[in-house]
């Protein structure tokens, strides 16, 4: 695809993204507001006194008709306000803002740790295909695929931090600043690692596999272009497009997935507002939280498909 | 269960030392949580009000009332007007605590525009003719005449703020009279509180006070045993199974905490028919039930709430499981094969384990039950009119609130349905009646009628379990959580 | 390598697969058979007492639970994830194999709107607003899988779509099932058979957790995932109400996959 | 016979597939400067011999004899279908400079970058690629078949190997760049480099070669100098290969009616375009010879009719109605009117399947016959083209290109077209079997009436069977005019 092409290509997939998102936020509010129980009923807990819900939901004009609420908190899109909280009053932006924090360093951590090392994995063991190191990486990356989170979380906050006490065991009372406590931030990255590098290495391996087989590579290989070369640059890249949209998923995963990881760690992160607003029906808030997920999702999937695009530059063209 | 009742007295040993900081674990309530005393819902945002305000009164160990800010209280011959006067204690910015903060408090409390919390306790107040008589001195009038008023003065979030103080007050550097002063406070994250010198009870051992927040138990217990903080809330029983004795923590079990029971509705079928529920409360094995659901750490309940505290029916027969009888009974009353739907809810520490093993009882009865999980968020609310059998729980509070709140016709969360005149005129009797121990017959009366044939099937009392470090002292052993001396951290200390 | 070598290794390499994948399954066809009797309830997590593997976390015989627990695991995992790629397959190969960019967008957008949503808050939205049963969490599961698995199954067809032998095909007025499946869909065989084997394991423990915020199976169902998950709680009190089935749920995604990479490498390449 | 300086030495090489040897009993002596070519026919086993000195064998190929390389001598390869070693991902300057990195890397850092693009350009420039610097932006893809094969031919001479094997490096170029191809690789064994040709190109080789070795079913059937070949060759089958050199020209046919009709196209590859084609007709029974240099856009015209190219304005007539632009929204019986035969026939096979069933769909589904028939035609027309059996049971890897080449006509003329594209179909082909292949092909014009041929060659000997002449040439179409016109007159092919 020529320059031209891939803007206009770009472009277009930005303004079905605008609607993407406009449609996540709709489907959320939908199944927000058909989720039994509204903020009113949250608030109330075990005291559902029916004549004080009905005076929390007049309160929080929970009263007023979907349209109305949804209209409203709309409007104040363009002028980036998200609207306020239901149950804190306090505006949705600084929720975001406060979570986002976190949330990010430990993706962006995670990332920049997850693709040297799911791909490394991969090649490793595509270069090895069928011997002992391929078979070796194949299954333990099943198999810690296999091991749900918590377990390995417990698993390595048991060995780490409690009985080596290497590290802290939780982010427990450093707030937001995390990167000035580095610790803190090992254990959780490591269990938000496990999964994605077992996935990806996967899919990075069966796309190796097939492409360091294929004429190209041996011809690569054959004109004395080094090993790593052709790995690398050779056949990675016919290897990548599946792998890149994986990656996209899985930072998709890491920036509203983490809830397990942020809870296990006291890391008072966007899954953990999320998870709160959504118990507590603070609708604006999920809402708020929507606009974010939907923008960055139609941004990363755009991204995974402009490299798909670039790598395999023949898929253009098919008659 | 497994108790540990003597040991777990960690708190006597030794002479108090002064300073340090104490960090407690709690779960929380987000990035919505606020420092306002009376929106204060979970156990976390009672904690920092308790160390931030007081309140005129406070429940002891037996839930009975115990004077705090107010010194001592006195009603006339009919019991609707009560004579509160208050002890010398000042806020923290030094102004002394006076009947108009008092008054100005609990009006804000009520205020219709307002949905706070303690608005339904103070409903018998009548705080339009009530006024101070005094710089310290109260008059309250009540609607009705009110034995135990003093549980009103107790009541959850009836704390005493400064004249004026408004929301915003409370969000930037909140005031109030309570052991500890305002320092800092991060939404959903940790709040830091400071010893107050000037405290009325004397001051506090502690330096410094930070709450923070962690909503799953395995960051609280980790923290802990990390060192990271000194105080953990509300762990798994199995987690304190895992611990206790090792000698890394020490474990606090809070007594008869939370009342465990499953919930009948009484006014429709099947349990409109008092037969059907006497067979239910026979089909339980409750300590098959204790053991599986609270996993050991608990008392058994016989289907009355309050175990050990004021006014305890305790003379009547401990029920045990009797299959025969049960379905003896459901034949009589025409249910055999009877299908229930139980209601339950990952709400509460153990519903869905109560849920699937009163489930596996019911099926040795002959009866069919189909556990419904439900929505977490709205279980309460969705419980209270719908549906016909529900997972119950509930915290400590005085018998006569239970009573008030859950059982009478005009009660706002009666879940039960239990709607008696005749049940109502003896609350009403009672709360008319000034001799202690009249009173107390009268209790033991409507005790022993819920006992037969009421809607609560109440099958245990769940344990609170607190861990703490093993340097951290004077933490209560006895007291109920949501009672006075639960997460007190005003007597505790660092040895 | 002699041809006799090469084939010596992939038998056992199948046998391997097959051996590993074997306990799993078999325990799930034939344990329900084995399990007898439910004994009475003991105190939960407590080792001993007659209990070879202790009691799970409402005090029920762990192996009693294992013997029990596979059936529901292997049946609806299975029929999700193959619920997932029968969608995924179809649309991921027709936008593929399309040059409508119109009709690529009209499939593919909508589910990015799915993936934009937290998997586990949909089901959790999803499951609390229409309340289904097991046959619709396998369907809810699969739904929340789609739109991951057909972006794959396009990015990888896209490749092989526009090679000359698809143009080939066409000329020859080849059917679109023939061309999508039996060319486009083999080749990316390899590539499918590694995710899916994740998938399979992803959607084990979704299933599970759904099973704890109540959408399908019973909370204290009998089933290895979520007995992974309900006695995480008791891991240090008695951790083979949860090693037990996370080991089996670890041979049975394992041996799957060592099944699948040995009859694809059965294929043979030729350059 | 063996020379002391030899750079590589194949002696007694078998190679042996399922019992079944496909090379036997050869002896190959490369030497420095000199070019030895190995003639003969499609599928006699020169890929598979020109390989061994790479090293490489077909997968499951039992191996004996022996294959020796000097010290250090790299062998450079130009494979029969370049399309598949050229990564797909990558662009045509990174898959250049991969291999002239290496060579620059005693040079200091700062020159590397430069020297080895010089390197590049030279090379491109030696393989005969001028406006070197637009290619090098492209992706494979985007060549023609020509040029694709020029830049692996670029990547051979980059290489600086001592011995190149070169697979049929002219196949697919017009006179002018086979020429100087020619010429290149002159001056490559001039250099010392030892060259080993296989091809089909009897000119070539009689230009080229010091040294040929005919071959014939996997023998080396006659061996020696080109000129004494030439003049004397001593065994039959080396006589009838020479002797199929010269053809005829064909007699001016009768004009029958038009059945392909262009109007006015334009196609575009990425905005630009690359053919112009206002008018172009093809009268039924006619046989249209499309010529012109490499990269002129002959295949862009061909798969335009064929409806593989939809970027394209104006119309393509079939009998007067518009054919869709897609082969897509055409009927099957407008697909089997206007059959194609790719140009890379590797490619154009699905590489999993045995070929003959791949072959046979096209009558199950243009000419809906019976799973069976179909099967049987396929075998009879692939054995009519020199396919035995056998070979149509194998998948497409384990046939050599010349047999492949074969297969895709066979598998378009299942179609029963009536016009037939065939793209540099006898490129890969020796001169007995091109002959073959052209005579079936004029007979079946002659014998079915309405048969007319499109053939895109190079190959003058080809051309000259046209009836009529097109000549393309930078994307125009310049000439059109009867075959014995232009090829005479015209300047087209010349230039
Ligand atoms: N996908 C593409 N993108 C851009 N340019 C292309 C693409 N395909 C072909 N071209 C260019 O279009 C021109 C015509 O190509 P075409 O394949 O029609 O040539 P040709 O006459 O068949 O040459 P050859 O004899 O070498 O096969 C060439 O310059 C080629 O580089
Ligand atoms: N992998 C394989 N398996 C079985 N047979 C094979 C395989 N590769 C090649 N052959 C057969 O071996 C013979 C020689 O093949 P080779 O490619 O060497 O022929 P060639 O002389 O290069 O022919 P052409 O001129 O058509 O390219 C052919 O008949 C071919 O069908
Ligand atoms: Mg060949
Ligand atoms: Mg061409």
């Amino acid at each position: 695809m020529t320059v031209g092409g891939l803007r206009s290509f770009v472009a277009r997939r930005l303004l079905l993204g605008a609607a993407q998102t406009v449609a996540v936020v709709l489907l959320v509010f939908a199944l927000t507001e058909a989720l039994p129980g509204d903020a009113a009923v949250a608030l109330a807990g075990d005291q559902p006194d029916p004549a004080r819900i009905a005076a929390i939901r007049e309160a929080m004009h929970l009263d007023r008709p979907w349209y109305e609420r949804l209209g409203d908190w709309a409007a104040g899109l363009p002028q980036g306000d998200f609207g306020t909280s239901l149950t804190s009053g306090r505006p949705v932006g600084q929720y975001i803002a406060d979570g986002f924090g976190p949330t990010l360093l430990l993706a962006a951590l995670t990332l920049a740790l997850l693709v040297p090392a799911g791909f490394g994995l991969g090649v490793l063991a595509a270069r090895h295909e069928g011997r002992l190191v391929d078979r070796l990486v194949s299954s333990v990356t099943l198999a810690v695929y296999a091991v749900p989170e918590f377990a390995l979380g417990v698993l390595l906050v048991t060995v780490l931090a409690l009985k080596l006490a290497w590290l802290p065991p939780t982010a427990v009372g450093y707030g937001t600043d995390l990167l000035a406590h580095p610790a803190a931030l090992v254990l959780p990255v490591l269990v938000l690692l496990s999964r994605p590098v077992c996935s990806l290495s996967r899919l990075v391996r069966a796309g190796m596999v097939d492409a360091l087989a294929s004429p190209y590579a041996a011809h690569a290989r054959r004109y004395g272009v080094p090993g790593a070369r052709v790995r690398y640059t050779h056949a990675l890249p016919n290897a990548l497009a599946p792998a890149a949209q994986q990656l996209a998923r899985t930072v998709d995963w890491l920036l509203c997935g983490v809830i397990v990881v942020e809870a296990l760690f006291v890391i008072p992160g966007l899954g953990t507002v999320l998870l709160n607003a959504v118990a507590e029906r603070d609708v604006p808030v999920v809402q708020g939280l929507a606009v974010v997920f939907g923008v960055l999702t139609v941004v990363l999937n755009l991204g995974a498909d402009v490299v798909a695009h670039r790598l395999t530059p023949r898929a253009a063209v098919a008659a | 269960g497994g108790g540990t009742d003597d040991k777990a007295d960690s708190g006597s040993g030794g002479t108090p030392k002064r300073g340090g900081r104490l960090r407690a674990a709690f779960a929380g309530g987000g990035a919505s949580e606020t420092l306002d005393p009376h929106l204060a819902n979970l156990f976390a945002d009672v904690a920092r009000a308790k160390a931030l305000y007081d309140k005129l009164a406070d429940y002891g160990a037996d839930l009975s009332a115990e004077p705090r800010l107010a010194t001592q209280w006195e009603s006339n011959k009919t019991l609707d007007r009560w004579q509160v006067t208050l002890r010398e204690a000042t806020f923290h910015d030094g102004s002394p605590v006076t009947a108009k903060d008092v008054l100005y408090s609990y009006r804000r409390i009520v205020d219709p525009e307002q949905t706070f919390r303690a608005k339904a306790s103070l409903e018998p107040l009548d705080l339009d003719a009530s006024r101070a008589t005094g710089e310290r001195s109260i008059e309250f009038v009540l609607k009705r005449p009110t034995a135990e008023f003093p549980n009103i003065l107790a009541a959850f979030g009836a704390y005493i703020v400064p004249e004026n103080a408004t929301g915003t007050d409370f969000g930037r550097k909140p005031i109030g009279s309570g052991p500890f002063r305002f320092v800092s406070f991060a939404p959903g994250r940790s709040a830091v509180f400071h010893r107050y010198d000037d405290y009325w009870e004397g001051a506090p051992h502690l330096d410094e006070l930070e709450f923070v927040v962690a909503n799953e138990e395995s960051a609280r217990v980790n923290a802990l045993l990390g060192g990271q903080v000194e105080y953990a809330h509300e762990l798994n029983p199995t987690t304190a199974r895992a611990h206790e004795g090792k000698g890394q923590i020490e474990i606090v079990r809070l007594r008869n905490s939370a009342m465990q029971a499953f919930c009948m509705k009484t006014d429709r079928a099947p349990f409109d028919d008092k037969r059907v529920r006497e067979a239910f409360f026979l089909i339980a094995d409750r300590k098959e039930l204790v053991d599986g659901a609270l996993s050991g750490a608990g008392v058994v309940g016989n289907d009355l709430f309050g175990k050990g505290y004021e006014y305890y029916a305790d003379g009547l027969p401990q029920r045990e499981q009797d299959l025969d009888r049960a379905r003896a009974l459901l034949k009589q009353a025409g249910a055999e094969k009877l299908k229930v739907t139980l209601d339950t809810s990952a709400v509460a520490a153990g519903f869905t384990e109560a849920a699937g093993i009163f489930r596996d009882q019911a099926a040795k009865a002959g009866v069919t039950i189909d556990v419904k999980m439900g929505s977490k968020d709205s279980y309460w609310s969705d419980i209270l009119d719908n549906g016909t059998l529900c997972c119950y729980r509930s915290g400590a509070m005085p018998i006569e609130a239970h009573i008030s709140q859950r059982l009478l016709t005009d009660s706002t969360t009666n879940a039960t349905k239990w709607r008696h005149k005749d049940f109502d005129a003896l609350y009403e009797q009672a709360q008319s009646t000034r001799d202690r121990t009249e009173r107390a017959a009268v209790y033991e009366r409507m005790q022993r009628r819920l006992y037969t044939e009421g809607g609560f099937l109440i099958w245990g009392f769940a344990d609170w379990i607190i861990g703490t470090a093993r340097t951290v002292k004077g933490v209560e052993t006895k007291a109920p959580a949501n009672t006075l001396d639960w997460a007190r951290f005003d007597k505790v200390w660092l040895a | 390598m002699t041809d006799t070598k090469s084939l010596r290794r992939h038998t056992g390499r199948l046998s391997l697969g097959l051996a590993i994948v074997a306990v799993p399954l078999l325990l799930a066809l034939l344990g329900p058979l084995f399990a007898g009797d439910p004994g009475p309830r003991a105190v939960s997590f407590t080792l001993g007492g007659g209990h070879w593997l202790g009691t799970d976390f409402v005090g029920r015989d762990v192996w009693g639970q294992v013997l029990l627990g596979g059936r529901t695991v292997v049946l609806t995992a299975l029929a999700a994830t193959a619920l997932a790629y029968l969608v995924a397959l179809p649309v991921g190969l027709v936008s593929a194999l399309t040059h409508l960019r119109r009709l690529e967008d009209v499939l593919m957008r909508p589910l990015d709107v799915l993936l934009a949503v937290p998997s586990l808050l949909l089901i959790l939205l999803v499951a609390s607003v229409f309340s289904p049963g097991a046959a619709g969490l396998a369907l809810l599961v699969a739904l929340v899988n789609v739109p991951d698995a057909a972006r794959i199954v396009r990015a990888a067809a896209g490749e092989v779509a526009a090679r000359p032998a698809v143009e080939a095909l066409r000329m020859q007025g080849e059917t679109w099932w023939r061309i999508a499946v039996g060319h486009v869909g083999r080749s990316i065989l390899r590539t499918l058979a590694a995710d899916a084997g994740i998938r399979l394991t992803g959607v084990l423990y979704l299933v599970s957790t759904a099973a704890f915020l109540g959408v399908g199976v019973a909370p204290d169902a009998s089933d290895w995932a979520v007995m992974v998950d309900r006695n995480r709680t008791g891991l240090f009190v008695q951790p083979w109400a949860v090693v037990v089935p996370a080991l089996l749920i670890v041979a049975l995604t394992t041996g799957t996959n060592l099944l699948f990479d040995a009859v694809l490498e059965k294929k043979g390449r030729r350059p | 016979m063996s020379h002391a300086d030899t750079v590589a030495e194949i002696r007694d090489l078998r190679v042996e597939i399922d019992g079944r040897a496909i090379v036997d009993g050869v002896d190959l002596q490369v030497l420095p400067g000199k070019v030895t070519a190995l003639v003969g026919a499609s599928g006699s086993g020169k890929t598979t011999t020109g390989l061994a000195l790479l090293g490489e064998y077909p997968p499951g190929a039992r191996v004996t004899g022996d294959v020796r390389l000097t010290e250090g001598g790299l062998v450079g390869y130009v494979p029969q279908h370049p399309a598949a070693v050229l990564n797909p991902a990558r662009r045509v300057g990174a898959l250049l400079h991969d291999i002239a990195r290496p060579q620059a890397r005693h040079l200091p850092r700062t020159e590397r970058r430069t020297a080895a693009r010089a390197r590049v350009l030279q090379a491109m420039l030696d393989a005969q690629l001028p406006d070197a610097e637009a290619l090098l932006r492209r992706h494979p893809h985007q060549l023609s078949g020509g040029q694709q094969q020029r830049v692996v031919l670029a990547q051979a001479l980059l290489l600086g190997a001592r011995v190149i094997v070169a697979d049929e490096p002219t196949t697919g170029q017009d006179a002018l760049t086979k020429s100087r191809i020619v010429d290149q690789l002159a001056a490559v064994a001039a250099r010392g480099i030892a060259v080993v040709l296989l091809s089909h190109d009897l000119d070539v080789v009689q230009a080229l070669a010091d040294e040929v070795l005919v071959m014939r079913a996997g023998r080396v059937v006659e061996s020696g100098p080109v000129e004494r070949l030439w003049l004397s060759p001593r065994h039959e089958w080396t006589r009838r290969l020479l002797e199929a050199h010269d053809a005829a020209p064909r007699e001016e046919a009768s004009a029958g009616q038009p059945v392909l009709e262009v109007r006015n196209m334009t196609a575009v590859h990425d905005r630009t375009t690359v053919l112009r084609a206002p008018h172009l007709t093809l009268n039924s029974g006619e046989c249209l010879a499309v010529v012109g240099r490499s990269g002129s856009g002959k295949t862009t015209l061909a798969r335009c009719l064929a409806g593989l190219h939809r970027d394209h304005d104006g119309e393509v007539l079939l009998d007067g109605t518009a054919l869709p632009h897609s082969l897509r929204h055409r009927s099957r019986a407008q697909l089997a009117a206007v059959q194609y035969v790719f140009q890379d026939a590797r490619a154009a096979f699905d590489e999993h399947r045995p070929v003959v069933a791949q072959v046979a769909r096209t009558a199950v589904r243009l000419r809906g016959a019976a799973e069976q028939a179909a099967t049987d035609e396929a075998l009879t027309t692939l054995a009519r083209l020199g396919l035995t059996d056998d070979m149509a049971h194998r998948r497409p890897a384990e046939l050599s290109g010349g047999e492949l080449q074969r297969a895709a006509l066979a598998r378009a003329l299942l179609a029963h077209p009536r016009v037939l594209i065939c793209d540099e179909i006898t490129s890969g082909l020796d001169t007995v079997t091109r002959r073959g292949i052209l005579d079936l092909l004029a007979g079946l014009v002659r014998d079915r009436g309405g048969l007319s041929l499109v053939l895109i060659t190079h190959d003058q000997e080809t051309a000259r069977l046209a009836h009529r002449v097109v000549v393309v040439d930078a994307g125009e179409l310049v000439e059109q005019g009867s075959a014995r016109w232009v090829l005479e007159a015209g300047t087209g092919l010349r230039t």
